[in-house]
């Protein structure tokens, strides 16, 4: 755990968890982060290390989230109405509250209630600010609500944001968006659905349509998608295939569209089309990491260019998202504690 | 044992004969939650749907 | 092995492959055919169990593909290309060829310009009969050459067609089909991209655009599709979702359609939008099985309609489906040595 | 299924689970019993289908286990400790009782007390026969409580028994038995260790010493059995690697021995060190299958013999045994309704 | 890549493959050294990230190992026979050889010939020092010729050397081994046995018998070792089961040994019965770091003691474990560039 | 904060100030579940053990 003086004191609000987890593991190996918090009900007093069995070095043990530390800042990797209920003690314990949930993710109560079952805080949602920071990092610096973008949104968003920004795309273009995720996207809750026999080896259609990340990708990106996941056979990763119909475009159009969106982003990847065996985007390459690795094909037979990214779910979509929004929101190097590489080869990880 | 048509699909589900109001059962067609209305004559309706969290 | 003095004498060339050891199994189980050959060059005079290790029970080893007996029907099970250049020398050894590459699926030589290298014997090519029972059932009886149709494109034509016979998508409607395969499409030839290692928990964009099978669903299905697939970890299994746009329909439209498609049909199984872990069709479900499971939901926000269909790929999408065409081209029961209905729970099969 | 007039009527107690899906496949499928009865208090009323996506073709549903009809073979599929504690209700509903449980697989009540947490019906004891049919297999005409041997116990047995009915194994050789097994013999019910991002991808001690299925191994075979599980990343399966220290053997003796052994058997597959991919028992070989596969090698330069096993858990490991234990008691066809010869390739079944 | 004027040079031979992949990985986040070289044969120009996608930051091509560039390192990871053959060029290219293979692993030439075939320059034997650090530290500074201890066997040495040093083993005690290796452990070749389709889900009995590494281990722990691998499915990770029959002992006493052998090491774990999911070693804790996992049951009805170890085979089996050695060797900070703690949840990575 | 010893593994375990009687902590040594049997001197003891059924 990093310790200098000036390091900020951080509590993670959910600690028990599979973003929260990863989230200690980030922070403890962060020089701008000192954890003095992980909370927990059912692990109560627990190690941390005996639920997340990397991070057993960590001397610290869980507390009951009903009494807050004060700190710094404060990261939520809570379920869904956790946050917007409690948003008021997480600002009396805390300066900065970053939060991974949906809570805070869309602008307008009247859109919470049309996504989700309503809000319980709309007088928050001015504050906070969306976290892509590929999207959004000029409102990050000085933001005291910083709400983290979600998983499929963020790969969904990272794939065809350059198509937009090239004025490839327009808001009324059709576009279907096929993802596929692995099983940490449900969180260590888990159910009959997630259990190792039912959840083995599927390709699974779950939230066929209707997905609330729609309601995410279309404020951020501009764009109407009709949305599909899967559920596949991997723990950690999130794959975004998108089918979309410009005009004609030619290979070197779409290499300047995406050279120019990402050429200087220290964590997007371009793959589109090489050679050996990873060719195009896949989690594989990523896992572990905070990359997202984004490509396109031509498809001029049918009008079509198909868009890919990829995702570490619980790095560039969840905890390593929210790490990299408070790195610019408090000026550290924006790479600072997010320098792992990832591995090779690599199962399913 | 009767019959009542299910309200998702128009398939035939066959119902039990002790069967009470309140009950829910599923179409052995398309699977959906059916929940049993009335019994005399039946009369279902699509059951209220458990709002299922799929994570994110 | 069935012995009946009724039973046809078959030949599988081919045998030492994947889809060649699937039809040795459903033949060996089959009342209406015995296995007088199978032939492999690299494993000849080997038993066939030293390769299919749930053959070993069979008593019959590998021959040379160049010496072929005379039999009623040659099942081959050969990469694209063999059976084009032995067409001939199979119609010398058999009445009837049963051939499960894409080599006779297409009508025209022009097709296999414009799709693959050229045809060797187009010749043949007005007398094949194209193998998807649901849909070409009565041009089957009497057949003596049958192309079995291609794996992605029976998921692929299967989860669409109620569609198109209902009047619900037109010739020129946008259809997007993205395609989650298996490990065995690839057959046992293996190479660096499909070692355990490299190829485990992948979601691998392959074939992104162009894919071959575009040519048989546009032939036998009368629509442009927008195809993609991409890798998962499985082993067995070929799962397609379809991304349409039709004029408004109701749930009810759709299960009328769907209904009328299929309800007479041995091998399709509707599932669509039920409750319990299996709610949209899975190909663990039909794993080992010569059943589709074709599904669709209903998506108003955008307009659409998502369809799915799942099939194990050595099954309905190969070898079962040869055998069912047999069966129909010989007057057989439909369901005869298909049987099989499946496990749970099952992992990735 | 079937419904000829002289099919045995039958109840499953315990049908939603995961042993209890696999009888109602098996007996489905066989044509001396007809299902008229399968329980389940959570899914009471539901389709058996919308539990077992394989049986969506069943025409039956789920039903109040307080209520059993009347029968003339009642399977008895629940955890531990239950069928004890109903065993005479069980009586009164039907003549012949098949239990899948541990619950009368031992003698006495002492061993009850020693291994388990006591005995509710020690009365019954005496009366069950233990069924691994290749070692009680004169017991089993006419027995009326059949008590089918556990998955561990079974995969252990089968291969140690021929050494000891050689005289290779004296009752206090030292023997240590390293098994494997997948995520289906924890059953449906799951828990945080058996979700799939937990589960995926183990080697999991599990068990690590005084696993209770000793009592079984111990009781039947005569041997004392130093004995671990490892969980592995399989869902069916059952894999058990037996390490002895006998007198001098050679290779030859050792052959003597299983095929003295099993020869006979009509599940029992000896596989010992021939060539191509599968040389010695594994499960992926057997999956689905009633089979047992089993080999050894020897290892000269440490006076060892080491024996394989393999298994699927839900089969030859529980419900295929106990059918298999029906057949004989019944008087059927020892294979009646455990034909399927299985898969290849094939996953992680 | 590190560039310090003060770091090293360093060539890894064999950079196309598993383990050298995971060495440039390692050499380019270490601050000690610089890479300069990366040779393939089969790669050669092409860049090290087109094999690699996670170093495709990396700038670097592949080159001809037949053109070596003077370095102050040269690591090999060229299969067994490759580097005693090549070792005088090695030493005539760098001034220090950390070898991979098993090629300097034992001290004579009789040993090779007895378990390998020969050896092609045995003046070298003396020389090298076997590396395995938490056994051979004091050699290593200063050492010019390393040889990396096995994956098999350092996580069998790792499990059972607390018993050997604290007197509770003696040499010719009964000792059995049952190892679970990952897919990696077969390397980038590949073959049948290792595609996907026939990899995976396994649990297959691998070297049974007569296993090489039972010479390091005899060698270094001093004791003979019953051995037997098998394979499962995961792509990286070894386990080590030992089961052994030592005088009565406490759980105190184990406590004991194994915090007196491992308390002060640094990429050493102990794990042996806590609560939780993961309570013994496994690979899945340990994957993509150098620590190793090592704990212990003790059996008090069988008087037996279990010994668990798990590594990831990439790392403490191979790469790290060079990488630590040469740390040693050169007085680097023992954990430099070995600093990462693993990830969770995580798959099979 | 003060210290004590684990029954299982012999490690110190730290313990917090408000502990409580009858809490149950885990050593973060050797993960063994500890009960706290009396407080002010601290004494631990081996908390009761779930049965835990592996299945079969
Ligand atoms: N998993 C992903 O890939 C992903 C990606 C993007 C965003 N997210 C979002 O991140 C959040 C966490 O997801 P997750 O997957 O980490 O979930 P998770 O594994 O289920 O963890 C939830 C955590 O919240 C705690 N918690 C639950 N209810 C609480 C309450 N009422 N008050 C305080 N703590 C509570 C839980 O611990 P106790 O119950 O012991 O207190 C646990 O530590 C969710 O909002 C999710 O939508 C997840
Ligand atoms: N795998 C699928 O899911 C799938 C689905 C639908 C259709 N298909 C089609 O089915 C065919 C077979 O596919 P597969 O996956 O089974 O392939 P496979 O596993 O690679 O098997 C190919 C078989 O053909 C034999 N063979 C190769 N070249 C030959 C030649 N020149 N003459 C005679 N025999 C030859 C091989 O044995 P030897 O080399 O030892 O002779 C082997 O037995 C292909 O056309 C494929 O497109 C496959
Ligand atoms: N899984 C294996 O590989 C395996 C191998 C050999 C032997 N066995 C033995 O077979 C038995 C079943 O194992 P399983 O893996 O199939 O377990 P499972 O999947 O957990 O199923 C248990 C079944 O029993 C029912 N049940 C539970 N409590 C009950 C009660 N009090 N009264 C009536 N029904 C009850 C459950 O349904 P409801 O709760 O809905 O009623 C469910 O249908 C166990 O005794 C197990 O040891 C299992
Ligand atoms: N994999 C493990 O878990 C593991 C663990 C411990 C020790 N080891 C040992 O580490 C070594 C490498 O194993 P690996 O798994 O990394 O193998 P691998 O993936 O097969 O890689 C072998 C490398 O050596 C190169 N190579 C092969 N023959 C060569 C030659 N004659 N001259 C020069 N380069 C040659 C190959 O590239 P080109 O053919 O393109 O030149 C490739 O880069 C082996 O000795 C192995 O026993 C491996
Ligand atoms: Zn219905
Ligand atoms: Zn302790």
């Amino acid at each position: 755990m990093s310790e200098g003086s000036d390091a900020l004191s951080t509590a993670v609000v959910g600690g028990s968890g599979f973003t929260g987890g990863e989230l200690l593991r980030l922070l403890a190996g962060h020089p701008g982060f000192e954890i003095v918090q992980a909370t927990s009900r059912s692990y109560d007093r627990k190690t941390v290390g005996s639920v997340h069995p990397n991070l057993r070095e960590l001397d610290l043990r869980f507390t009951d989230p009903a009494e807050l530390e004060s700190v710094d800042v404060l990261f939520a990797a809570t379920p869904h109405g956790v946050s917007m209920e409690r948003i008021d003690e997480f600002f009396d314990a805390a300066d900065t509250v970053v939060d991974l949930s949906a809570d805070f993710r869309l602008n307008t109560a009247e859109a919470y209630e049309e996504w989700y079952d309503g809000h319980d805080a709309p007088e928050y949602l001015d504050r906070a600010v969306y976290a892509l920071p590929e999207l959004t990092r000029e409102q990050l610096p000085g933001a005291d609500l910083i709400a983290s973008g979600g998983c499929n949104a963020t790969a969904t968003i990272l794939g065809l944001k350059p198509l937009v920004d090239a004025g490839l795309l327009a808001a009324d273009d059709r576009v279907v968006v096929d993802v596929k995720v692995g099983s940490s996207e449900g969180g260590a809750g888990g159910g009959a659905a997630s259990s190792h026999p039912e959840r083995s080896g599927v390709v699974r259609p779950y939230a066929p349509t209707g997905h609330r990340h729609e309601a995410e990708i279309e404020t951020f990106l501009g764009l109407d998608v009709a949305f599909t996941a899967h559920a596949v056979d991997m723990v950690r990763g999130a794959s975004a295939t998108g089918h979309v119909f410009p005009e004609p475009v030619s290979k070197g159009d779409l290499w300047s569209a995406y050279r120019e969106a990402y050429e200087e982003e220290p964590f997007v990847r371009l793959v589109a089309g090489g050679s050996g065996v990873y060719r195009y985007p896949e989690p594989k390459a990523v896992a572990g990491t905070n990359h997202a690795e984004v490509g396109f094909e031509l498809d001029p037979g049918n009008g079509r260019v198909v868009t890919f990214s990829a995702i570490d779910n619980m790095m560039k979509g969840s905890a390593g998202q929210a790490v990299h929004a408070a790195n610019v929101a408090f000026g550290f190097e924006e790479t600072a504690g997010l320098e792992f590489g990832g591995l090779h080869p690599v199962g399913s990880p | 044992m009767s019959q009542a048509e299910c309200v998702e699909c128009g398939a035939d589900v066959t119902l039990y004969d002790d069967l009470e109001a309140g009950e829910i059962l599923d179409c052995d067609t398309c699977g959906a939650e059916l929940e049993v209305i009335d019994v005399n004559p039946p009369v279902l309706d699509r059951a209220p749907e458990l709002e299922e969290d799929w994570g994110e």
